[in-house]
């Protein structure tokens, strides 16, 4: 046999009473940071929390979308960077991630929003990621089973194709850095809950869990859409966040019909075939906060609906199952990367909204290094905790978002 | 005054068999054709007030109570008056006449603002309840009373008439801009209960049955 | 009459009435009644489809559709379950997912291939060297999928949608769901009962067995009780029967949704059904759990009810040898019935060593028909159907092989428990009956017979009785006692039976299906949980068992069992894998339904259109956007400089404040000192958000005492009337807003020649004396028609902006149209409004503002009144913390040098990082050079800075323009004040 | 997931016909020598209650009323409140 039966992240061991390093939560941006910490800075006596198992949440949960066309000069170099490294990790970890680098397509629907899709291109272009405008008819050949008729509700006035983006097999991510982690020496403690953090002269000292308390001088919580209730409720952090449930869906398995991800903004809705293919599809999220990842009937009718209109051939199709996750929003669509700055030792990664896995790779990297020496890196800098109260919104979006009452 | 001539948002394909010139509307009274029910009849040329007023309980426009709980309508003399919240009530006139709006300045003359409509006969609840989930037929409301809800996806009022099985009846309203799709909704959720327009003189003898 | 078994009465084809079909390019005849599927197998077609992965041949296995085993492509629609969808005439069916046929799949070698493709193995190959991947996914994307869809398809027949209310909500309309009907109607409630099948009856219906249904009854087939119920249920006029209903949907609060297969009669194909239930009774039943070994689904190998149903439903015999391998007592029954309609049955190996109702045992010692107790079958042999099978005892120490050409196996019964977990109920193992029952159920949902384990058919009709009084005790229609009474007597009734725990015939699992939709056998979960992967929710993602077209049906049940035998686990830890909805794949155009689009027209719209207008969906609008082919507009704009032109600005908000604290909310909202707001003037002010940002601008006027009118952007209008009381909520201040938005069009009349065309159809002095710039004025039109008239200058020329009664528009407008005809008035649509502002500066928020943009950053700081801090007003904090900051965006104007052209709106401006972005910029007839606006870093905002701009597809070649002074057009003003 | 709101209007309702207005934070905070801190806390900042948490709400399709519920935001369902808010 070519494979050897030993378990991939390694056999579970008991928890210790004092790491280096523990991260609450067992999702990508965990397991990325301390793959880098134990791979690149040499520090490996670490230990990542989860109360679930690894790929419980956000992790196993998203669109499985990966590029590099934001909209703000902070925002694209880390993208461009994560995007970038897909290939790198799958040779690092030898592990298929199953990059399909298919490229995105974004459709436009008005003038307004071509003009803003130019923007967003010149953006890219300037940093040296591809991507261009095109019209309806291009993006009909791209895309043939686009209507790009007058009469629907949101007709498609051209798109924004970006090459270097496509889809990552994510649950290929989460079981390839876990093993990565492992094999560096990280432990990874599933089933195992953070229940507190203790401070002391407002420096972290320890993290209380399910299976013990554990000492330590950094923790770092970066466990998706719960970090913000986690951060309240254990260090007493407000912060700017919704937590609102995110849907996705997917059909029954077809032959190949669509070669490339497709999203709307007005429709708000995504769509790409799978490598099994089934045509993934979602984005919508109920605009109140809440931890249930419940899917409601509301919203699969409505996506059933959008595509009706802008892939049509898609209503000879079957939904086959739905599902929902978490999306930590902030008012400007962009994370909060902090660290030091609340409480000494205190680390935090999240408000990534629906974007935590495109970014997983590059973001564990610099947080890695953030961790390791206790600078800031630079890329970082933008996402801190106070642009809030300093009136600096990223601008990652252009028009107010409306899960928040400023609407 | 010939070149003036007031239009409804409703456009209906019927032929009309016999109108009325009121107030510079055009008014179809019947239409070819009207067939046995259930009817879609435009009441858009007819009077709506909005009235506002923080103490709503104790006021008597036109001589009628305004009703204390919101959700609940009255009809008294062609005037149906329905309480929205606390502090605001909508007012239609179904009479052939116009009415004076109240001097009082917690009224605003909204006849322009909303398509109106009323749905007339059987099976109506069941063309209702292909475009919204409201519950008509909650036994626990007793008509008329109002819904403010929405309807094909488009907040409304709307006011159930009556709900005897012999005479089933609503008035609707929304904002005037959907006329054209409000119409082409519920005549597609009509089709297979045999909805047709119908011209006023219906509606009116619908109202003067109640 | 067609080859059909005829005599029974639980048929439910009409053997004379035939319907022909094409299958494979040929025409084969059905019968009425049959499904696809049936009317196939009729034909002898036992090889329906092939498998995912290893291209292995599936033929009928439970004729529910748990499997895609019959997934075909029917009238060009792909993955089809055959076996439950009805044959309607002229259907065209093909095979799906297959290299030559069905029958002859020239991909069935990669069924011999599996050990190259252990669980997971994706993961470990094909990334060395990277250079393979691309290559290797391009296969690995055409061999996946079932079937194909073509991009230019397009979907035929009608989709329907209802949303009705009611009382008690009940899913399945077997035994138990009628009992519930009818216990909960005649407590005078209404309810919906949601049946997948096309009839009532459920377990009752296709089965001759006899069965007394009460003390005072006699002795009748369960088929005719079923049909009993059925009259039962019919003859109550407060229950609604929804049949060929599936239930694919349960939330919170009860709310189910479903869909339904229309009739011969309805005017749909499929309609899709939203209920709202104070309560809900989940009386679904059982399908069988698989039986797993060697070559478990191979074609001639099926379930119990499949066999069973062929011939009872469908008159078909399923095989003409048959063995048994099963493990519950309707597999004995089904046998004696089949056996009885012609089908040889060699013998029955029973999983079970006891505990078989002792009269079917005394019945088959009656017809002579073996039964192995504590036997299993544990291989099927047959390259394409089933030949012999292999069977041994439990322990597997003896065996036998016996030639048949249908395998009848099933593990044993597993509850339909999709509906209470999708609501968010939770399951528990039950070690007596090997189930996954329902443990704690939601608010107001109950379960009812087989879902209790029940079996026992009295025991099961008890029980939907007490299902459809707690239903009415919900509804508050029913009392604990009458609940009580019904109890006990369930209580003398047989409970639930002992079930199987056997879940794999004692073999090795290399061909041993657990999953047939996604080829995941035994050995490959065995694969996974070394790896690693010990939970079941795990496995499923590592190796696909449950997430192909038939999700957990075939595996939902088997897989925990199975995981927790491997790991040798205590009963408690099996925990059921999460089941998702829809329950049933459901259709897109199923759930879209009839999808009717509703946008607002203006009372314009028609006549614009009629002059040629080319309009945009903006927001809930339709608006003219351009009114030739031209889309620089150049006529439209030269005609509003030099003449006169309309634009219908009706979709602008208009709203009405009035009350005793009118301007105390307005003084919140606005940022300006609303206090100088005058009677007969109109004043333009803006709305912020908390940070000070933009979110609105529009103008004001005061009707009078405590009364003001104001307008808002288009966008907007939506939101004034909450924006203004949220941000007033907590403060019990007595004012009224009404909105007006769509009670009167706007026609905004524009150019220097707009006086004299309006002057001919009004009667009072409009001379720039009588009617100056900003000034508000109320007058009839022919003494008839109410019109609010302002003087603003958006475009920057001469303009009226008139505010007419919708209902009176129309006329309006032919008057204005007739009037301006001896000047060639025009229409102008939004973007030539959108290049004349421009050339005036006049902003428009979300083109020269973003998100974080706020009022002083575009230039609007003149309008915010700092003196009425009392006020709070929305963003007054945020601005005087923000004003220090000099780096933020600050919006210029600019223009080209050397006469270049305009940049593209959305280009960059840059030096060796990104300092801003072109909001708007056009190449302007008006002033004969390219001019436009762009936010800028504070520092770059000074008149004369030179601007670097960077735009999409430039390839490094930047072009430059000028910061200057804004406005670009008639900086004075004059020609709107004219 | 099917929310239902109760409107004190309009009573129990489709949660779609409604508007969430944010965690209930209490009165506009005065606005004298506010800092940019507490501006923040009272404009951004969330608690992110993973439990019941009372919010505000905006019958948007219905009667257009602003009220406070207690919902838990781990289920979605509403919480009876004890006593009448507003």
């Amino acid at each position: 046999m070519i494979f050897k039966s030993k378990p991939l992240w390694g056999e579970k061991t008991k928890l210790k009473s004092s790491y280096d390093v523990v991260i609450i939560g067992g999702g990508l941006h965990s397991l990325a940071t301390a793959y880098y910490l134990a791979k690149e800075h040499g520090i490996t006596d670490i230990a990542i929390i989860e109360k679930n198992y690894i790929g419980f949440g956000g992790a196993g949960r998203n669109t499985a979308i990966v590029r590099a066309n934001q909209r703000t000069q902070h925002n694209v170099p880390l993208y461009k960077e994560a995007l970038d490294l897909w290939p790198v990790l799958t040779k690092e970890l030898d592990y298929n991630l199953m990059f399909n680098n298919c490229g995105n397509l974004n459709l436009m629907h008005s003038e307004a929003a071509m003009k803003a899709a130019r923007m967003t291109i010149a953006t890219a272009q300037f940093h040296g990621v591809e991507s261009h405008l095109i019209d309806a008819k291009e993006a009909k050949e791209l895309v043939p089973a686009l209507n790009i008729s007058e009469n629907i509700t949101f007709p498609i006035h051209g798109a924004m194709f970006h090459p270097p983006g496509g889809i990552v097999r994510h649950d290929a991510v989460v079981w390839g850095l876990a093993k990565g982690a492992a094999k560096n020496g990280v432990e990874i403690h599933q089933h195992t809950e953070a229940l507190g953090i203790e401070t002391k002269n407002n420096k972290v000292c320890s993290v209380t869990t399910s299976e013990g308390k554990i000492n330590t001088r950094q923790v770092l919580i970066s466990a998706g859409g719960y970090s913000a209730a986690l951060i309240h409720d254990m260090l007493g952090i407000k912060l700017p966040i919704s937590v609102l449930t995110i849907q996705a869906m997917v059909t029954q398995p077809l032959k190949p019909l669509l070669d490339h991800v497709v999203s709307s903004g007005a429709y708000h809705c995504y769509a790409n075939q799978t490598l099994k293919g089934e045509v993934a599809t979602g984005a919508h999220m109920d605009p109140w906060p809440n931890y249930t990842t419940l899917n409601t009937a509301h919203y699969i009718k409505h996506q059933a609906e959008a595509l009706s209109e802008f892939l049509p051939c898609l209503r000879g199709v079957r939904f086959m199952r739905i599902w929902g996750g978490l999306a930590d929003m902030t008012p400007d669509m962009a994370p909060i990367m902090d660290g030091n700055n609340q409480v000494e030792g205190f680390f935090m990664d999240c408000g990534w909204g629906y974007f935590g896995f495109k970014s997983c790779s590059a973001v564990g990297k610099y947080m890695a290094q953030f961790m390791a020496t206790d600078q800031c890196p630079d890329i970082f800098k933008p996402f801190a905790l106070k642009r809030y109260e300093e009136h600096r919104l990223m601008g990652e979006t252009a028009a107010l978002v409306n899960y928040t009452p400023d609407n | 005054m010939k070149d003036i001539k007031r239009v409804s948002p409703v456009v209906l394909k019927s032929t009309p068999v016999k109108t009325e010139n009121r107030n510079n509307w055009e008014i179809v009274m019947g239409y070819k054709g009207e067939g046995d029910g259930p009817y879609l009849i435009d009441l858009t040329h007819k009077q709506r007030f909005d009235y506002q007023d923080s103490n709503l309980g104790g006021q008597k426009p036109f001589n009628i109570n305004i009703p204390e709980i919101p959700g609940n309508s009255v009809l008294d003399k062609k005037i149906l008056m329905n309480r929205m919240n606390n502090t605001q009530a909508s007012i239609y006139n179904f009479g052939k006449e116009d009415i004076a709006m109240p001097e009082d300045s917690g009224f605003t003359d909204v006849t322009e603002a909303t398509l109106f409509v009323a749905l007339v006969g059987k099976n109506i609840f069941s063309i209702c309840e292909k475009l919204t989930s409201l519950d008509f037929l909650n036994p626990e409301k007793k008509a008329p009373f109002l819904f403010q809800g929405p309807f094909s996806h488009v907040p409304c009022q709307i006011v159930t008439l009556s709900k005897n099985l012999e005479n089933h009846g609503l008035v609707l309203t929304c904002s005037r801009g959907y006329g054209r799709d409000m119409i082409h909704a519920i005549l597609d959720a009509g089709k297979e209960f045999g909805l047709k327009p119908a011209g006023e003189e219906r509606f009116n003898h619908f109202v003067s049955e109640l | 009459m067609m080859n059909r078994l005829d005599h029974m009465p639980t048929l439910k084809i009409d053997g004379f009435r035939k319907i022909g079909f094409i299958y494979k390019k040929k025409k084969y005849y059905g019968v009425e009644g049959d499904t696809v599927a049936t009317a196939l197998y009729a034909n002898g077609i036992r090889i329906f489809a092939r498998s995912l992965k290893y291209h292995r041949p599936r033929g009928l296995y439970s004729l529910d559709g748990e499997c895609s085993n019959t997934c075909m492509e029917v009238d060009n629609i792909p993955n089809v379950r055959c076996e439950n969808t009805l044959l309607k005439e002229g259907m065209v069916i093909k095979e799906q997912n297959v290299k030559g046929s069905a029958e002859n799949d020239m991909m069935s070698f990669i069924d011999k291939m599996d050990w190259m493709m252990p669980a997971g193995f994706y993961y470990n190959t094909m990334h060395k060297p990277a250079s393979i991947w691309p290559i290797a996914m391009k296969q690995i994307r055409k061999a996946a999928g079932l079937g194909t869809l073509s991009p230019d398809f397009e979907m035929p027949g009608i989709y329907d949608e209802i949303f009705p209310t009611t009382d008690v909500c009940i899913i399945g309309g077997g035994p138990s769901g009628m009992m519930a009907a009818v216990a909960a109607a005649k407590k005078g409630l209404r309810v919906i009962i949601m049946e997948a099948r096309p009839w009532l009856g459920g377990f009752f219906e296709y089965r001759s067995s006899q069965y007394k249904p009460g003390k005072d009854k006699g002795s009748q087939s369960l088929h005719d009780r079923a049909l009993e119920l059925d009259r039962e249920v019919n003859a109550l006029e407060n229950i609604r029967v929804f049949t060929h209903t599936s239930m694919v949907g349960a939330y919170n609060n009860n709310l189910i949704t479903g869909f339904q297969i229309g009739k011969e009669s309805d005017l749909f194909d499929q309609r899709y059904i939203e209920i709202r239930a104070k309560s809900v009774v989940v009386a679904t039943g059982c399908i069988e759990r698989p039986l797993i070994f060697d070559n478990n689904e191979r074609p001639g190998v099926m379930q119990i009810g499949c066999a069973l149903r062929l011939a009872n439903t469908y008159g078909l015999l399923p095989g003409q040898k048959a063995v048994f391998s099963i493990g519950h007592d309707l597999g004995l029954e089904a046998a004696l019935e089949l056996s009885s309609l012609g089908l040889n049955i060699e013998l029955i190996a029973d999983i079970r060593e006891d505990g078989q109702n002792p009269e079917l045992l005394q019945k088959l010692e009656d017809k002579n028909i073996t039964l192995l107790k504590g036997w299993v079958a544990c291989k099927a042999n047959g390259k394409k159907r089933v030949k012999n099978v292999e069977l041994s005892s439990i322990d597997g120490l003896a065996s036998k092989t016996v030639s048949c050409d249908l395998i009848v196996a099933s593990a044993g019964m597993t509850p339909v428990t999709g509906p209470v977990t999708i609501a968010q109920g939770k399951l528990k193992y039950d070690a007596h009956t090997g189930f996954f029952l329902a443990d704690k159920l939601p608010e107001k949902i109950h379960v009812t017979g087989r879902l209790l384990g029940l079996d026992n058919p009295l025991s099961i009709e008890t029980s939907g009785t007490i299902a459809g009084l707690q239903a009415a005790l919900d509804c508050e229609n029913c009392s604990i006692k009458e609940i009580g009474d019904i109890k006990k007597s369930l209580k003398n009734l047989p409970g639930p039976t002992r079930g199987t725990k056997l879940v794999t015939a004692p073999v090795k699992g290399r061909k041993s299906f657990i999953c047939f939709d996604e080829d995941t056998t035994i050995k490959n979960i065995k694969q996974a949980i070394e790896k690693g992967f010990d939970v079941p929710e795990l496995i499923k993602r590592f190796t696909s068992a449950g997430t192909g077209p038939g999700q957990g049906g075939i595996p939902g049940h088997n897989l925990p069992l199975y995981v927790a035998k491997y790991q040798a686990l205590p009963d408690i830890s099996i925990k059921p894998t999460t089941t998702r909805p829809p329950l049933v794949p459901t259709l897109l155009s199923t759930y879209a339904g009839t999808n009717h689009i509703m946008l607002k027209q203006t009372p314009m719209d028609k006549m614009q259109r009629e002059d040629g207008g080319i309009f945009r969906n903006i927001g809930v609008w339709q608006r003219a956007r351009y009114f030739s082919n031209d889309l620089t507009c150049k006529k439209e704009i030269e005609n509003i400089r030099s003449n006169v032109g309309m634009l219908d600005a009706s979709t602008l908000g208009k709203f009405r404040i009035h009350g005793p604290d009118a301007l105390k909310a307005l003084q919140r909202v606005f940022v300006s000192d609303m206090s100088k707001v005058q009677q007969g003037r109109m004043k333009y002010s803006a709305m912020c958000n908390d940070d000070g940002c933009v979110i609105d601008d529009g103008v004001i006027t005061k009707l009078g005492e405590n009364d003001y009118y104001f307008t808002t952007s288009t966008g907007r209008a939506g939101q004034t009337v909450e924006w203004i009381r949220y941000h007033t909520r907590y403060d019990k201040w007595n004012f009224h807003i009404v909105n007006l938005t769509d009670s009167m069009g706007v026609i905004n009349l524009a150019g220097p020649n707009a006086r004299k065309v309006l002057a001919k159809i009004v009667d009072m002095d409009i001379s720039n004396e009588a009617f100056g710039f900003s000034e508000y004025k109320e007058f009839n039109i022919k003494d008839c028609i109410p019109v609010r008239a302002m003087r603003l200058g958006f475009v920057g020329e001469l303009s009226y902006e008139l505010h007419v009664p919708s209902s009176y528009m129309l006329s309006v407008w032919l008057m204005l149209k007739d009037a301006g005809k001896e000047f060639r008035i025009q229409n102008f649509g939004v973007e030539a409004q959108n290049v004349l502002r421009m050339e005036k500066c006049h902003i428009i928020l979300g083109q020269e503002s973003e998100q974080r943009t706020n009022l002083l950053d575009v230039g609007l700081e003149f309008l915010w009144d700092r003196t009425k801090a009392d006020a709070k007003t929305i963003g007054a904090v945020a601005l005087s913390q923000a004003e220090k900051d000099k780096d933020r965006f600050k919006l210029v104007g600019f223009k080209m040098e050397e006469n270049g052209r305009a940049p593209h709106d959305g280009s960059l401006i840059v030096d060796e990082k990104v300092r801003g972005y072109v909001c708007t910029a056009r190449d302007s007839f008006s002033l004969n050079e390219a001019v436009g606006m762009a936010l800028v870093d504070g520092p770059l905002s000074k008149i004369g800075t030179r601007l670097e701009i960077y735009e999409d597809e430039c390839n490094g070649k930047r072009i430059y323009g000028k910061v200057v002074e804004m406005p670009f057009y008639d900086p004075e003003g004059s020609r709107m004040k004219m | 997931m099917a929310l239902t709101i109760t409107c004190p209007v309009c009573g129990k309702r489709n949660g779609y016909e409604f508007k969430y207005g944010g965690e209930e934070k209490g009165p506009r905070p005065e606005e004298k020598d506010l800092n940019p801190q507490a501006w923040c806390e009272y404009v951004h900042m969330n608690k992110c209650v993973a439990g019941v948490q009372e919010e505000w709400w905006f019958h948007k399709d219905g009667c257009g009323s602003w009220f406070t519920i207690l919902r838990d935001t781990t289920t979605n369902l509403e919480q009876e409140k004890k006593e009448a808010k507003k």
